[in-house]
């Protein structure tokens, strides 16, 4: 189906349009997980990202999402319309933005905090207790899905993603940081090699 | 919290375990559905009560040292710790006893 | 040109630099911080000046004593304190004096949804603050418009000698996007007109062919005096009602007459088209995604970026041979208002939403195609 | 006095809105406590006593307590309360604010309620920060410190909440510490009790933003701190100006008996009625 | 039954006494004044107070106070202070506390010229605050009608649980006229509902039939919470889309289900009218001498005593017939733009001046009379 | 010095804005003089000098004066006269206000100027009412007097208006009164000196409102009771509390230095151009 | 002409409109005037009155005019269109409002401060001279004008003149007042019986 | 103003005309169009210069007593008054003499 969006939209554009939703709790990081996955694809794949934000009242607290749109065309509607891939750090976002992916999307949760998953076609990696043996922090969590991502889709380099990661977390923490994305990138790995319960995208 | 922030939870100089048991006891319960582990009951506790859990909470390490003094009770910005009066000589209760699934000691 | 990945609050500010505004003061507020922020760091590094004040009354006292004393000056805001902002727009428009006052709009009304999106202070803008005024406002719909149109506020405003609003939406203004900013070279900055004759000539209200007397700042030596009174040409109180009337048709005139070049919009497929959808800001997006959804049906969009003064006649033009226009916007129709005055009640679908979420292109589609 | 328990099921919309919004480790709770705990003490019915606040992390302190609660615009809030007060002169009011919303957008409300002398109690949570909005500046951030408006230091000297509320004619002023919880607790309750306008400043922080950004560590960190950098009255007035330099002063600094509003319109009220000069 | 020679000002506080209203929270200013006055003077009489705050908007934050406390509360202003209320009017509605804000119109923008009469303010008293809101607004156009819709005013509010505001002017604050008092037993006044359920029980915000959930007092018993956040039924804050689309729908409704009973307008000679004159606060005393002259020309008059919301089925029914609406304001055309939604644009013929002077009847009588 | 002559024709808009629009013998226009005197005394030169007011009946001074003069809202010139000095340093300004539109509306941008210690000049023309409107209470009216919101008396505690300025950190405060208008003069000539913030209180009277209401007789009267019932500050202190009640302290209560606003962000400017911490 | 406007009104509400416009300074008690003679007619003489003022700037200074309309029938625009009566106490306020005095209206000039008549057709009178002469105070040749208008056109009763005066002004100086009243009745009179200028109102 | 208030211009001391001719004179000139009789400086001129004319206004009626001291000047809220500095032995004028018409003296 990803390729039929493609056709569809690339009428439009010649080139499609990929939609991902990073979804957790205020502080687990997916508002910059976000951003790195936005600027990695955009400043330094050469395509075009668009990236908006949710969070709970004023700015702290609560729940909090992250979207990015990926296309080499121009991006138009800046929100998830369905996802294409959609990260799950947290149970309520787990059970609450599941709707909206697609019906072949890839869906990815955090196992270690989602007890419950919506579906069975479902990437569940415990990816903040991979964070925490990677690097011994939670808060790294963000970048173990980032990594993730690209090994899962490739919808981003790995190149790019380490450059952004590296422009955009608090200096002295790069390769902390840097150390967890891999751990990410590894997961995937034997994740693909393992098989995976759903098509992912071939090209975007 | 942004990636890559340190979470600088500072240990205070060792507990008087030496002391004798306190006349004044005190039963501590922390509510861990209210807690967000910021770390102030165990830093702060005179007797160094509690302990630093793996989830990062606190866990009630020695609540025979206890001496109810209130502590942890007044500036838990959570509500999530109870110290009752201990009557008599009642015995402190083991570490790390749960109690409902939802309250950890 | 420089290639960067911003949020549209930082690309206002950045915008705001670049057309050389080198005074801000204002005060926090979400979601329009980030611009406060970015202008805090930026604005020393050339000289300009940064101040947080102690409310948003206070903020927009000191862009209009700065701005009198020369310097090209905005604040930042979002509905609360644009609320407050009220009473000195008016001010501004009396003692024409230019200013950019951005509001990042969010779900209101009273504190409503901070972090969520709105298109709710349309009206507002214009009607918000008391007595008659003509006004400009515009509104961005991707992170580089939040450039542009910021670069545009302030031009109009020294041009036109009147404050501009620049409304934008916590959608765009938290949106990060590919940018690439234009050189300085590339862009058009105008500054107000300054007195070209002495001192003792000099009338700052005076009738002048453009309707827009040129401006002398404090402390160049043109000695005048400025009031939110009623006044004459040389700035002075008058009770005198030729007076009056003078001041009253040159303000509305020097806008209205040059509607043209205010009215910013972007027309696609507006020739024939037997569906017209008019939307703007971060709607507007939604809009384009669902008019490219529904090719088939001769849907054609008109996307405002001036929203005051209204753009009549891009407006008019456009529905020309319209049965239907669709106003999709993030309230509870207020655009859709003008849009109804102009074209008939009957012909106006309105689709609204003032929940803090952003109108889906298939909401816009849905109305496009809804059989009555 | 009750137990604690006793106090969450009492005082707390414990079944609704916990766990609370503000970041782990917020002093802001901690000040919360303590009203409870000296609302209990004096044996206030709850049907007797109201909160009101503006807006910022300490705005949101009236969602959790099962009074009277009403959280209002920024700034205003003891605007509103004035109004409820002049309404229901039997009600206890406790108007909570933040440095940000009591100071600097609600500086000439603080000054003007405190002129009037209305029996309110004022509870100012001085975190010298705008922590809801992420960690701007605020009319008592300290000279030199940074924040995000003031990426190159604070150059503004910070306002003496306590002197200030002391000039305009304030009828209590006391300030402590949320480390030094007890005695906070005793001001606010000695300023429930006083007739007249009473303004306790809560000495918090803002681990989250302002500490964060001024390398101020954790919670713990900067609760460490007001111990150790606060000194009460007494031994204050001992120590030389240098050592002053800093330091947090926490003490009762105004006492006294001025005549409060609502009794004296009550006044104007009986001498109308009785048909005096109009 | 009193007569009595008085002011507009004079007779808008007498008539708030009489619906009750026992606070008056303001901050002087022309020319509103004689209101506040007034109300200083009388209210400690009855046991009300008065207090004069230390500025506009903390007036309107006491009058809600103290409204949420039980008493009928009321402020008044003239534009500059009505700018300075517009966060706090947004606040009122969000929390539906009901209040009279009384505006008495000068002409602006800005300070303007304070002691000058204008309608300037009518598009503020609708759009104003920030976020969508619906609102009600009043406008009397002689003293006796002061009293009378100050009542009104008040019941309207308690009613709705909604601030109300009163559109004077200059001329009608500052006029004196014979007027005959209606005793207190010939009013009827309408107070909030109280809930009639045990606190456990009570929901402020809660979907009724009536669509205005009843109104507990603080000191009552019912402890509940108010915010200006987006709310659930309880009154706490919420997030959830369906909790504030409830919220948002209910006050949109509770307003318009029930126009008819808020929307008061005197018609004279509307039917078979060529030619309808519309026109309300002092204008309409100038359109009612106006159309006794041109009698012959089949001349209609409909006056609007309420503005907002806008009497849209009446203007409908009166321009029915009509071949030209004529729309008299002391503005540059604010209700004129309402009017034109409704009928076309091509029939409203404006007659507008907003410098200060009333319009007079011969230039109604001008515009009523003019061929095109 | 320059004769009367010379002054008016030198400052004075003299040939359009005369007679002023004030009541006779109103002590506004003798504060004007003393500013006058004061900028001709010192040399400045008029393309040097601003004057900004709030509205007000003390607020309509600018128009009569031949500098950059603005007539702005009420109660918030200082905010704007802050936005000027910001964007003009060279600048003198001077900030005329009444005690409503400076400490009534006026009060929080009052405060935070003083706080910000930003070089200006302000004048408070201290007629104990608001004047232009008619003659309500303002924070300045003494209690119990009679205003016409105040028909059964005043029950206000008024405001020390030094004090404040004092407490929020100006560098130059000081009080005098229309009758003693060249010590006044002196004063003001001290705040244009002085880098930072100087307020001067300037007590003068409303005979036509608020004298008329309390029956303080005529212009003449207000100024010979201006004359009596003040006392230096020398004298004062040197006075018992009972006989200081209801007297005008006249004298300097602070001279001090302060780090000034705009210098502090010249340094700013200095830091962030040579690429200094951000 | 009175006679035709009283016609032409009659067909409205039966009675006629009468329109008075005093004109002066701030200061020269012409409000309260207005406002005296409105009440009188209203309260006491049992017609309808409508009383408006203008003022300068803000509460005081510069030109204040006041304006009363006088009625038996209701009162609808409440301003003066064309003045039936017209009195003025200073130069300003005759040069500006002469203009819309009707063609057989009356017009009073105080000839202590008006140098300059707009017209012949005039009766012009001392009367703050008089008021000065009567009790020795400038502020009271407001009720002079009031004793002259009620002398001379009869619109008002001088009881119903008299109770509102010794009804609005200041207690303590009703007796003053009333005075002053007095010294503009008396004035009048010789003015009457010496013959006028123009025709003046015969029925109201 | 409103009718009936009283305007009470109060009169001071009298003055002190048998004191010898100052040694510092002064010119005095009031102008009346700027003037609003406000009676400050009649009131207050310490040597008793002014006398209240006719139409309220002051006029100088004993100019030879002034010592320039400039306290009208400065007093005058209206700037009606101008003093300047006699120099030798200029003879004071007449009381009343009118300059240019519009100037009262
Ligand atoms: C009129 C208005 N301006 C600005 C804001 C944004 N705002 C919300 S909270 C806040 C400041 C909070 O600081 P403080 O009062 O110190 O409270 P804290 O969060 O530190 O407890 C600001 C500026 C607002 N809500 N309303
Ligand atoms: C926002 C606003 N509120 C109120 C007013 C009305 N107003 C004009 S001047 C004034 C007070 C004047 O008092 P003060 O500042 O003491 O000056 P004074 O006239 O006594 O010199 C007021 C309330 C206004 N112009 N603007
Ligand atoms: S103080 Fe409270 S919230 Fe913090 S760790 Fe201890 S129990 Fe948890
Ligand atoms: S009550 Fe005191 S001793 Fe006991 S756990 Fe708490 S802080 Fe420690
Ligand atoms: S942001 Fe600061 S003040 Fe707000 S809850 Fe967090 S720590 Fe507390
Ligand atoms: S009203 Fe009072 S302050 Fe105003 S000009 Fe007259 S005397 Fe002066
Ligand atoms: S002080 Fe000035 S205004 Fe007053 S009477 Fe003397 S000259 Fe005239
Ligand atoms: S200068 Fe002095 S002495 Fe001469 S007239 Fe003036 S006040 Fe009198
Ligand atoms: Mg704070
Ligand atoms: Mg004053």
């Amino acid at each position: 189906m990803k390729k039929e969006t493609a056709k569809k939209e690339s009428t439009r554009t010649g080139i499609g349009r990929y939609e991902v939703r990073l979804a957790g709790k205020g502080g687990q990081g997916m508002i910059l997980a976000g951003r790195i996955l936005a600027e990695a694809v955009a400043l330094y794949d050469g395509r075009n990202a668009v990236q908006t934000q949710d969070y709970g009242p004023e700015a702290r607290g609560g729940a909090s999402k992250s979207e990015v749109i990926i296309s080499d065309g121009e991006i138009y509607y800046p929100k998830v319309m369905n996802a294409d891939l959609l990260v799950c750090m947290s149970q309520e976002a787990s059970d609450r933005y599941y709707y909206d992916l697609k019906r072949d999307g890839l869906l990815i949760i955090d196992s270690t905090n989602v007890e419950r998953s919506p579906t069975t076609r479902v990437v569940a990696v415990p990816i903040t207790e991979l964070a925490v043996k990677a690097t011994g922090r939670e808060i790294t969590a963000a970048m173990v899905a980032l990594g993730l991502i690209c090994g899962l889709t490739k919808i981003v380099s790995e190149e790019a993603l380490e450059k952004a990661i590296r422009s955009l977390v608090p200096k002295g923490t790069e390769e902390l940081n840097v150390k967890a994305m891999q751990a990410g990138l590894e997961e995937a790995k034997r994740l693909l090699e393992a098989g995976l319960p759903v098509a992912l995208p071939q090209e975007l | 919290m942004q990636a890559g922030e340190e979470s600088q939870v500072v240990e205070e100089a060792p507990p008087e375990t030496t002391k004798p048991r306190p006349k004044r006891r005190g039963r501590v319960t922390v509510f861990d559905n209210w807690c967000k582990g910021c770390g102030l009951c165990v830093a702060f506790c005179p007797r160094k009560v509690f302990e630093l859990g793996p989830e990062g909470h606190p866990v009630v390490a020695h609540e025979e040292r206890c001496t109810a003094c209130n502590w942890c009770v007044y500036h838990c910005p959570d509500f999530a710790i109870v110290v009752e009066l201990v009557e008599g000589d009642e015995p402190a209760r083991k570490t790390g006893q749960s109690v409902g699934g939802r309250v950890r000691r | 040109m420089r290639t960067a990945f911003l949020q549209g609050n930082e690309a206002c500010a950045y915008g705001a630099l670049a057309a050389g505004c080198r005074f801000f003061a204002g005060y926090p507020i979400t979601p329009s911080t980030t611009i406060a922020e970015t202008m805090a760091r930026e604005l020393p590094k050339v000289g300009g000046v940064f101040i947080q004040m102690e409310d948003e009354i206070a903020s927009l006292a000191a862009v209009l004593g700065a701005s009198v004393g020369g310097l090209k000056a905005m604040t930042a805001t979002s509905g609360p304190g644009f609320s407050l902002m009220q009473e000195h727009i008016g001010y501004a428009v009396m003692a024409e004096i230019p200013c950019v006052i951005v509001d990042v709009q969010r779900l209101g009304p009273s504190t409503g949804q901070p972090t969520s999106p709105s298109q709710g202070d349309v009206m507002q803008a214009r009607w918000g603050t008391h007595g008659d005024h003509p006004i400009i406002a515009l509104s961005p719909t991707s992170v580089r418009e939040c450039f542009d149109l910021t670069v545009t506020a302030f031009n109009l405003s020294e041009k036109y000698r009147t404050p501009v609003i620049l409304l934008m939406d916590a959608v765009v203004g938290h949106m990060r996007e590919k940018v690439i900013l234009p050189a300085p070279e590339e862009l058009e900055i105008i500054d107000r007109a300054r007195p070209n004759v002495p001192p003792e000539w000099y009338f700052p209200y005076e009738e002048t062919a453009s309707d827009v007397p040129p401006m002398a700042n404090f402390g160049d030596g043109f000695r005048y005096h400025i009031t939110g009174l009623m006044h004459d040409r040389a700035g002075f109180p008058t009770q005198r009602l030729d007076e009056i009337n003078a001041w009253l048709t040159r303000i509305f005139r020097k806008i209205d007459a040059h509607v043209d070049d205010i009215a910013i919009t972007e027309a696609i497929n507006v020739e024939h088209a037997r569906t017209l959808v008019i939307a703007y800001g971060c709607t507007a997006r939604a809009a384009k995604e669902a008019i490219y959804m529904c090719r088939r049906h001769r849907v054609g969009l008109l996307v405002l970026k001036t929203l005051w003064p209204f753009p009549k006649d891009q407006v008019l033009l456009a529905a020309h041979e319209a049965q239907r226009v669709v106003v999709p916007e993030m309230n509870m129709g207020q655009i859709a208002l003008e849009v109804e005055r102009l074209v008939g009640r009957s012909k106006v679908r309105r689709v609204r939403r003032a929940d803090g979420e952003m109108i889906t292109p298939q909401e816009i589609r849905a109305a496009i195609e809804y059989k009555e | 006095m009750a137990t604690q328990r006793q106090l969450i099921y009492d005082y707390l919309r414990h079944k609704k809105k916990f766990p609370n919004i503000w970041c782990a480790g917020c002093g802001i709770g901690i000040v919360m406590g303590a009203i409870i705990r000296a609302v209990d003490e004096l044996g206030y019915d709850k049907n007797q006593v109201a909160m009101i606040s503006g807006i910022g992390c300490s705005g949101r302190m009236p969602v959790y307590l099962d009074f009277y609660t009403m959280h209002t615009t920024h700034g205003r809030a003891l605007s509103f309360a004035t109004g409820l007060k002049l309404a229901r002169p039997e009600l206890k009011i406790i108007v909570v604010m933040g440095d940000g919303d009591a100071l600097a957008i609600g500086g000439n409300h603080f000054i003007h309620t405190a002129r009037r002398n209305i029996d309110l109690t004022a509870i100012v949570i001085n975190n010298a920060t705008y922590g809801m909005t992420g960690g701007q500046y605020s009319p008592t951030t300290p000279q030199h410190m940074l924040a995000t408006t003031a990426p190159y230091g604070n150059i503004e000297q910070d306002f003496p909440i306590c002197e200030l509320a002391q000039v305009c004619g304030a009828a209590f002023v006391a300030r402590s510490t949320v480390y030094h919880v007890e005695e906070l607790q005793g001001y606010i309750e000695q300023g429930l009790e006083k007739k007249g306008f009473a303004l306790i400043e809560a000495v918090s922080y803002c681990h989250t933003t302002y500490g964060r950004l001024n390398r101020l560590g954790s919670a713990v960190d900067m609760m460490r701190a007001l111990k150790e950098n606060s000194v009460t009255r007494q031994t204050a007035e001992k120590l030389p100006p240098e050592e002053l330099q800093g330091k947090i002063v926490r003490g009762i600094f105004v006492d006294r008996e001025v005549p409060e509003y609502t009794q004296l319109y009550q006044k104007i009220i009986e001498r109308a009625q009785s048909g005096g000069k109009a």
